[in-house]
């Protein structure tokens, strides 16, 4: 099996002038019936791997990244981003680990209310979304993390987040609420039956 | 003690869980909830959360919780409701296990240290998260894409039923009281004096007065001169086409028409 | 004279990272001391000569462009999906129902002016086409459909378009008709007379 040569030269044009990374069906869509994108992918993944510039898949899509190891070089196209407080890290953490996943979830993990201003901190960088309604009393609303993040923070998946697989393993990515205060004065708290829920 | 002062210290100093050296432990500002003050307690018996020994962080935790209110610190709810539970939580552990209904103080234990444990991998997680490759500071996309040229083309969407709807929606309004149809009626209308003159045509040949070719009638004096005007107009169009000849002897005299013979 | 390939990487990644083009100068700045810009340049353009990418001087600067044989992959059409206003809608009705019809008859049924974009939209939409003029003082154009209008509605012919005892069976006309309708019975009777028009 060969790949035509102008195919690869036609990906790797597309690739360089997007603006955003671009999904296979893209690809599909822009270059001539019957090129092959999965192994034009490779082969371009592979012409580049050692040089400054990496063909990456970022949520599924791909894009041209600088090498990782040349982060140092870069000093002065690094865009100044504003940094979260603690409790906004946390919070997002909790939504890409434990997505998806409710209000309450969030705060039952971390044993603490949580400020308006926090999630509107997540919502307004475009790194979380609403997903849809936890089929429980009340029907809360669940969160999940959005592509930008997956590509903000360098991920393909939300499985390529660091240490996944470790928590989920040992149980540590469960919702299910503690209960420890059930004797006490949280007794009324919405319990979570099934991790069903409605999408938007 | 409010949720701003919390979001404001972990501004100052995001990544780090403060230590509870003795000054510390009294400063409830720097402490993200009661879990986050226990998980620091834990620490500092620098065990494995897994190893931990409820008891004596239940133990560190109401001192703590008694220390600040020695102070008079304003303690939040939540850090009230903390304690009340690790109190009873204690009283369970000491006491000897009788047949009680509902979990066992080892269990509560148990579920206190995953709550722990749960919380610590978060923290790590989003530690971790911030010290990865960030696209925009470790690692860059192109600085000038090019991007598409994007060429748009309208396309529109109507579909038969709206295109009826409108049809039938316009009539509706515009209703019985149409004030255009009204003037339709009185007056004498261009195209009919056209219809009419050109019908007429050639039943007289020689040069006669336009106004003969008025319809008969017009005993409304709008419409006659409607009709006046109408036919004046049509004569003219006529003349235009080549197929009347048009004169009028003097300033407001008659207008006078003859039909032009072909070849002239 | 050998190049150490990682200054290679290096420039690589920096001209893929700028935000603009960048003289030989600001390379000399960025990159270790010692590094031969030029013979560096030289190889990057060599490298990306034939790729879908070309390492390009523009204006004494460096930055890399799509091939120029490869310009067209970045031009997309793209179709938007437009509504017609009621005005337009209206208007398109009118003259289906009464073609061919001048534009002072469209606005006497209409009772309203019509406005300059309102038959520029049908025409862009390919619906409506002049028809040719009334023999008429002023002589004025009239407009008909066309067949892309029938294909549009599925129309075999213009004659397939309900008449008013359909329309009102579909629950399009609520209430009597207000005499118009007379008018699309005297339109049909009409048709030879209209032939009379010029043809464009």
């Amino acid at each position: 099996m060969s790949i035509d040569p102008e195919h690869v030269r036609m990906a790797e044009a597309l690739l360089f002038a997007a603006k955003e990374p671009l999904d296979e069906a893209t690809l599909v869509q822009r270059l001539p019936e019957g090129a092959e994108i999965p192994a034009i992918l490779a082969t371009l993944e592979q012409q580049y791997r050692h040089k400054g510039v990496n063909l990456t898949r970022l949520a599924g899509k791909w894009t041209f990244l600088t090498a990782p190891d040349l982060s140092w070089l870069l000093e002065e196209e690094r865009e100044t981003t504003r940094r979260l407080s603690r409790a906004a890290l946390e919070t997002l953490a909790i939504i890409a680990y434990h997505q998806p996943a409710t209000r309450a979830e969030i705060e039952e993990i971390r044993g603490v209310g949580l400020s308006r201003g926090t999630m509107d901190v997540l919502f307004e960088a475009g790194w979380i979304r609403p997903r849809g309604r936890r089929r429980t009393p009340g029907r809360p609303v669940t969160y999940g993390v959005t592509e930008d993040f997956l590509i903000h923070f360098g991920l393909d998946d939300i499985k390529d987040l660091p240490g996944f697989d470790e928590m989920k393993a040992a149980g540590l990515l469960s919702t299910e609420p503690s209960g420890i205060f059930n004797d006490l004065a949280k007794a009324e708290e919405d319990e979570l039956e099934d991790e069903e829920e409605e999408e938007f | 003690m409010d949720k701003g002062s919390f979001e404001e210290a972990g501004q100052k100093n995001p990544d780090v869980i403060p230590l509870p050296t003795h000054a510390l432990l009294v400063d409830l500002d720097g402490y993200e909830g009661p879990l986050d003050v226990l998980l620091v307690l834990a620490r500092d018996q620098k065990v494995d959360l897994l190893k931990i020994s409820i008891l004596e962080l239940a133990e560190q935790y109401l001192k703590f919780i008694e220390q600040a209110h020695a102070l008079r610190l304003e303690v939040a709810a939540d850090y009230l409701v903390m304690a009340a539970w690790l109190a009873y939580l204690k009283s369970r552990l000491l006491l000897p296990a009788e047949e009680e209904d509902g979990p066992s103080g080892e269990e509560l234990a148990d579920r206190l240290a995953f709550m722990l444990r749960k919380l610590e991998a978060m923290r790590a997680a989003a530690e971790k998260l911030t010290n990865g490759s960030i696209v925009g500071r470790d690692r860059f996309q192109r600085g000038r894409p090019e991007g598409v040229r994007i060429i748009r083309q309208s396309k529109f969407e109507c579909s038969l039923r709206d295109l009826l709807q409108a049809y039938a929606a316009q009539k509706e309004r515009k209703g019985n009281d149409n004030p255009l149809r009204l003037m339709r009626d009185a007056v004498y209308s261009v195209e009919a004096a056209l219809e009419r003159l050109e019908k007429m045509l050639g039943t007289l040949p020689e040069w006669t007065d336009l106004m003969a070719y008025l319809p008969d009638n017009l005993s409304d004096p709008f419409r006659r001169r409607s009709a006046q005007a109408s036919t004046l107009l049509a004569s003219l169009q006529m003349v235009k086409e080549g197929q009347l000849e048009l004169r009028q002897g003097s300033t407001f005299g008659p207008i006078q028409v003859k039909k032009r013979k072909s070849g002239e």
